[in-house]
């Protein structure tokens, strides 16, 4: 059994050498993985001046360029961006990834149940997907989160994975569909195999590239609308991420004058939206056999 | 008689990650103007590619490494993509499985026949749906149907409507890749009928790929016979009842049950097929044949006329 | 001794359901059907694609839960059978699927497939399913437990299939077209082995195929479906040399022989154009038959015995 | 089932959503708030204001009878007014919603088009450098961060090089100025051209990449190996066997896109001030705006609604197989 796992982690490696998406898109995110790890070392030398939300530079005034004391510069009060935009990967990754997992999971859980028994479990579910897909996922937010009145990053995750499960479901449950009619399947109920078993042992594992595959794509989404409600002025007020710093830039009236607090914050977000978004389309052209050269 | 197509030592491979796949390994023969040759074996024998080889309609990763696909004196593997297509469906043209999803299934059946003629053939649309309708009528289907898409034709009348297809531009050969294989046992029969019939009336050259030695038997009157990629024995269909000589042919023969006769005892082919991504050395039967001998291990027997008109490979014969 | 008794077995498909209409409309796929099987005996089970034979298969082991009937496994009626106790009966009724690239779980190892009948029934133990994979001669098991489906052959995966329905040893085997999707090569190999495993275990079949010839070979019996219905059932030798119903001789006229000079007459009739769809009274093979009469229109033929042992629903016997 | 009967099915089930969708707006505004009045009640208003509102919609009747309100309401046109301002929200949404569709129906079809057409070349040219260097492109544009392109294009196209406005979709002065019909238009289309640009930049990525994956999977079918074998021109193969039939997924893929298009445009609205429907919505919740709100939510989803619908007809009017 060690050697099944052995094999495992070459499969996996083999996959990540053989395809060049998933290779830049895992090298960009080494990339930001190592800003994230870097974020406290950075803060702590001072907290007092770089901290991201409460430290302020006492000798700067109003939005400085890049100086060796601040590498990016400052904000229009005189906080370190470059402080700013290390905190900011630690927010995208842990929003991004949690909110991936979390309706990654309820997707896929949602999807072989009602594939699997159908009928009125099937119908409730599904039209649930439906009406969730039909409501527009920005204005929603945003209304919600206007609603609830105070935000943080808390609400916003549970939010945003409410929008995202059902895309998946829908998906997995027309896999589970497909597999349930398979003469597996048939045989493993033939040979008296429990419901559980069944979805467990032979469903689960065979929807696993798909989950795989939104898993990554999911922490794109995530990571965009996120940041979009950031940038709208819908964030987490207590915490500095890359969409809010984008829009303190843009609402201060230095969108213009200041492009070294404009370029940095967007092209991190659309970069570890791309390498993520990347590694989804590896992944599919190695799961979906009819992308693949004939 | 005239020779229609001959082919020499002809040899195609696909590239895989895991190496060469020689598909097609050495063969050669010929078919004459009129003839019908069954060509069976079983699957991922090569039959098909072969047949793929004739129309030059091979997949990205396939190469005709070596060898000559003389069709009407003219060899055409160096032809282009350009010059194929003129000779596409005027000169071979193909009766696909029906299941095969040849049809497109967003056009009405009757205008992808259309389609073909006007491609090759400078007449009016109206022209063309007159031949269309008298091609209908020739394989037995109302021509009121050409206005109907696929998915509401029978799985019969999707095969017919195929082969009026086929018979579209009066080509000089047609090659029929195992027609009746996704269909019903009566409904197979009479598409054979009205392919045998057609064959007759019109004096069609054909080749007719099948897996089934029984339908062959019935279609053509020569057979033949591939094994992994190899043609091993190819002679008159009578010839090959009456006298098969090659170990596998025999195998094959007598491991078909029969609804005739009395109850007999099947036997069969001891092993599976070898793998073409590294084919036995020597004969590729020999790990199978239970009259291998030392020089089948080493030597891949040539294949020769040994009386008129019936060829062979195998060392034990010759 | 009755092994399998099978009595006015029903299975009725619902449409969907219409927007608007209050009608009810049902496919007829198993109607009325009864038959038996002796202890020991192989019955065959043959008909066209869509007659329902594979849902009879189904039925039987309780894949698919019937509409009306009985099904007695040993004296023991499974029809009704829920929960826990159809799971206990389970052990005794097994399946072998006919595409051995889709029956086997593309994710397990041999190991795993083999053994899941015995964890689901609670009965693993390792000596059993090398005794399995050896009786079905895949020799040394240890050669196979660790391989994926995708690393075995066609013939290889088929005969993990069976040691995967025989593990358990079950009373009765439903087959449904085991052979179908294998080459003629092998495909002679696996039938060979199902009769030797029959002998060894004294195992009662149900063999369910489209082929008559296969059936001919594999059956002690056979009973002929057409839509929802078994037209004729007998002797598996008699039904071959001597049918009655319209519809068993257009059957057999239909399969090609292997001999080119046996000229054999086909009857003539037309392609299936009703399915089992709320069917009426009359007979079923009606719009198909030569010898139709005006009774036959009015009221379905009760299948009753011709002579010793045939049975045969048409109104022009009795 | 006959096309009219698959329509009114569809027509029916949207209708329920709808019903459901405005429940749950309801639920929204008159149950998470501390204070259910709230959202329609200003404490700057009159007192008499207060009560000809209190009657108009229920509030302080059960929450049942506030429903029917609420749809009463709806049906008649009227959603309140807005707390800013005082004008009739309905008024609002109309012309809002107005700029909104002239800019995302452009800015859609266009991508559209120039998606599915370079979808189309690329998949016919599988393993090309132009195919990579296109599906690269495509992905990076489609995960790009969208304020942050329409800022970046503001900075270079307008604050730089002058080329556009900065923001806007119109010139006040110009149009008070009373100009002809041909400078309304050529104003107009000044406005509109950046945050097109950006709209059809980001969004064409997406529609390309379906194509030629649709593109992909249709090329293996086997009635391309029966063009092919038919000798028809390439060009044939492609644009009709082909590419018809990759248009099928296509088409369904609108309807979900429809949602993300709004999300785009609630972005690109406020980043280039587009007085569009998307815009309202953010500033209206910034200001806790409610009744603007509530209208301008609903109207979105009834949009995103009917887009859903056409793009099913659509699709059953293009492929013959459906059956309904």
């Amino acid at each position: 059994m060690k050697k099944k796992k052995w094999k495992l982690i070459r499969q996996i490696w083999d996959l990540i050498r053989g395809s060049t998406f998933i290779k830049l898109g895992v090298s960009i995110i080494i990339i930001f993985g190592i800003m994230a790890v870097f974020s406290p070392i950075w803060v702590n030398r001072n907290p007092e001046i770089y901290d991201p939300i409460i430290g302020v530079d006492p000798d700067v005034h109003g939005s400085e360029g890049p100086s060796l004391k601040h590498p990016l510069g400052t904000d229009y009060i005189g906080k370190d961006l470059f402080s700013q935009l290390l905190r900011g990967s630690q927010i995208a990754f842990i929003l991004g990834i949690m909110v991936s997992v979390l309706s990654t999971t309820i997707g896929t859980i949602v999807g072989l149940v009602a594939g699997y028994y159908g009928r009125i479990v099937d119908i409730i579910l599904m039209r649930l997907a439906d009406i969730i897909l039909t409501l527009p996922r920005l204005p929603l937010l945003i209304v919600i989160s206007g609603i609830f009145g105070t935000q943080s990053n808390w609400i916003i995750l549970l939010i945003l994975s409410f929008t995202f499960w059902p895309t998946i479901s829908r998906v997995i449950r027309s896999q589970t569909l497909s597999l349930r009619e398979r003469p597996f399947i048939e045989s493993a109920k033939v040979s008296g195999v429990g419901n559980r078993r069944i979805i467990l042992r032979h469903l689960a594992p065979n929807v696993l590239p798909i989950t795989f595959y939104y898993l990554t794509v999911t922490v794109t989404g995530a990571i965009l609308v996120e940041a979009g409600l950031s940038f709208l002025g819908f964030g987490d007020p207590s915490n500095m991420s890359w969409g809010m710093m984008l829009k303190w830039c843009f609402t201060t009236g230095y969108v213009f004058k200041a492009p070294y607090w404009m370029i940095p914050p967007g092209l991190c977000i659309s970069a570890l939206a791309f390498s993520f978004y990347l590694i989804g389309v590896g992944l599919e052209e190695i799961v979906n056999p009819r992308l693949k050269k004939r | 008689m005239d020779t229609i197509l001959e082919i020499e030592e002809l040899e195609m491979s696909y590239q895989t990650i895991k190496g060469f796949v020689s598909a097609v390994d050495n063969v050669s023969f010929k078919i004459m103007k009129g003839e019908s040759m069954g060509l069976v074996g079983e699957s991922g024998c090569g039959k098909t590619s072969l047949g793929m080889c004739i129309m030059k309609l091979l997949p990205e990763n396939a190469r005709i490494m070596n060898g000559k696909i003389l069709f009407d004196g003219e060899d055409i593997v160096p032809k282009t993509e350009e010059e194929m297509r003129k000779i596409r469906w005027k000169g071979v043209s193909m009766i696909f499985q029906a299941a095969m999803n040849a049809l497109n299934p967003v056009y009405r059946v009757g205008d992808q026949i259309i389609e073909a003629i006007q491609t090759h053939d400078n007449i009016s649309k109206e022209e063309a749906r007159e031949k269309v309708e008298k091609l209908y009528e020739l394989v037995g289907l109302s021509p009121e149907r050409m206005k109907n898409y696929p998915h509401e034709y029978s799985g019969g009348m999707r095969q017919r409507a195929i082969i009026a297809m086929a018979l579209a531009c009066d080509p000089k050969f047609i090659i029929a890749d195992e027609p009746t294989t996704a269909l019903d046992v009566i409904v197979q029969d009479q598409i054979i009928d009205e392919i045998v019939n057609l064959q007759k009336k019109l004096n069609m050259t054909m080749m007719y790929i099948s897996h089934d030695i029984s339908v062959i038997a019935e279609t053509c009157n020569k057979i033949g016979v591939m094994y992994a990629g190899n043609i091993v024995e190819y002679t008159y269909t009578s010839t090959l009842f009456d006298n098969p000589l090659h170990p596998y042919t025999k195998a094959l023969m007598s491991s078909f049950p029969s609804i005739e006769g009395p109850k007999k005892e099947l036997k069969p082919v001891p092993g599976e097929p070898p793998n073409l991504l590294n084919p036995p050395e020597g004969c590729r039967f020999y790990p199978r044949c239970s009259y291998a001998e030392e020089i089948c291990k080493k030597e891949n027997p040539e294949f020769v006329e040994i009386e008129k008109d019936h060829f062979l490979a195998c060392h034990k014969v010759i | 001794m009755e092994m399998v008794n099978v009595e006015h077995l029903t299975k009725l498909f619902p449409l969907r359901k219409r927007l608007f209409s209050r009608e009810k409309h049902y496919v007829y796929a198993v109607d009325d059907v009864s038959f038996k099987i002796e202890k020991g005996k192989i019955m065959g089970l043959v008909g066209e694609s869509g007659c329902g034979k594979t849902t009879t298969a189904k039925l039987l082991v309780r894949l698919l839960d019937p509409t009306s009937g009985n099904i007695y496994i040993k004296n023991e009626n499974i029809a009704d059978l829920r929960g826990k106790e159809l799971k206990k009966f389970r052990k005794n009724i097994q399946m072998i699927f006919q595409d051995p690239y889709e029956s086997l779980n593309p994710r397990f190892i041999v190991h795993d497939t083999v053994a899941e009948p015995l964890i689901a029934q609670g009965l693993y133990n390792t000596e059993k399913i090398y005794n399995a994979l050896e009786v079905v001669g895949l020799k040394p098991p240890e050669e196979f437990l660790f391989r994926y489906s995708h690393e075995l052959s066609g013939g290889q995966r088929q005969r993990v299939a069976i040691a995967r329905a025989l593990v358990i040893d079950p009373i009765f085997v439903v087959a449904d077209e085991p052979t179908s999707m294998l080459d003629v090569s092998i495909r002679a190999d696996v039938l060979n082995l199902l009769l030797a495993l029959r002998k060894k275990f004294d195992l009662t079949v149900l063999f369910v195929t489209h082929d008559l010839a296969v059936a001919r070979y594999m059956c002690d019996s056979i009973a002929v479906m057409y839509l929802g219905k078994i037209v004729e059932r007998g002797n598996a030798e008699e039904i071959i040399k001597n049918p009655k119903h319209p519809y068993t001789k257009a059957l057999l006229s239909a399969v090609p022989i292997p001999n080119p000079k046996a000229k054999r007459k086909r009857i003539k009739i037309g392609e299936r154009v009703s399915d089992a769809v709320n069917p009426p009274e009359r007979c079923r093979f009606y719009e198909r038959c030569n010898y139709k009469k005006d009774i036959c229109k009015r009221k379905y033929p009760k299948l009753i015995e011709c002579c010793k042992d045939h049975f045969v629903a048409c109104h022009l016997y009795g | 089932m006959s096309m009219e009967r698959y329509i009114l099915s569809r027509v029916i089930q949207i209708i329920i959503i709808f019903f459901i969708v405005m429940s749950i707006i309801f639920l929204l505004f008159r149950v998470i708030p501390s204070d259910p009045t709230s959202f329609l009640l200003t404490p700057s208003m009159t007192a008499e204001a207060k009560e000809a509102i209190r009657e108009q919609f229920g509030l302080n009747e059960p929450i049942i009878t506030q429903y029917y309100l609420y749809f009463k309401n709806f049906f008649h046109g009227n959603f309140g007014n807005s707390f800013y301002g005082g004008r009739s929200v309905m008024n609002i949404i109309k012309e809002r919603m107005l700029n909104s569709i002239f800019l995302v129906t452009t800015a859609v079809i266009l991508s559209y088009i120039i998606g599915i057409t370079v979808g189309k070349a690329i998949a016919w040219k599988r393993g090309s450098k132009t195919e990579k260097f296109f599906v690269g492109l495509g992905l990076w544009f489609y995960t790009m961060f969208t304020p942050w392109l329409g800022i970046l294009f503001l900075w270079i196209f307008a604050f730089k090089l002058h080329l556009f406005p900065l923001g806007g979709m119109i010139t006040s002065e110009v149009w008070i100025a009373n100009p002809s019909l041909i400078e309304k238009i050529c104003d107009l289309i000044h406005h509109l051209i950046l945050p097109l640009i950006t709209y059809v930049v980001l969004w064409f990525g997406g529609y390309m990449l379906l194509m030629r994956n649709s593109m992909l999977e249709t090329l293996r079918e086997d009635y391309i190996i029966t063009a092919r074998a038919k000798g028809l021109k390439e060009k044939d193969i492609r644009d009709k066997h082909a590419a018809r039939n990759a248009l099928l997924p296509i088409v369904t893929a609108f309807a979900i896109s429809i949602s993300f298009s709004i999300t785009g445009a609630v972005l690109i609205e406020t980043v280039f001030s587009w007085p569009g429907i998307g815009r309202t919505i953010v500033e209206a919740t910034l200001r806790q705006d409610y009744p603007l709100v509530q209208g301008a939510f609903a109207i979105i989803t009834i949009v995103v609604l009917i887009a859903n619908f056409i793009a099913d007809i659509a699709y059953a009017y293009l492929d013959p197989r459906i059956s309904y």
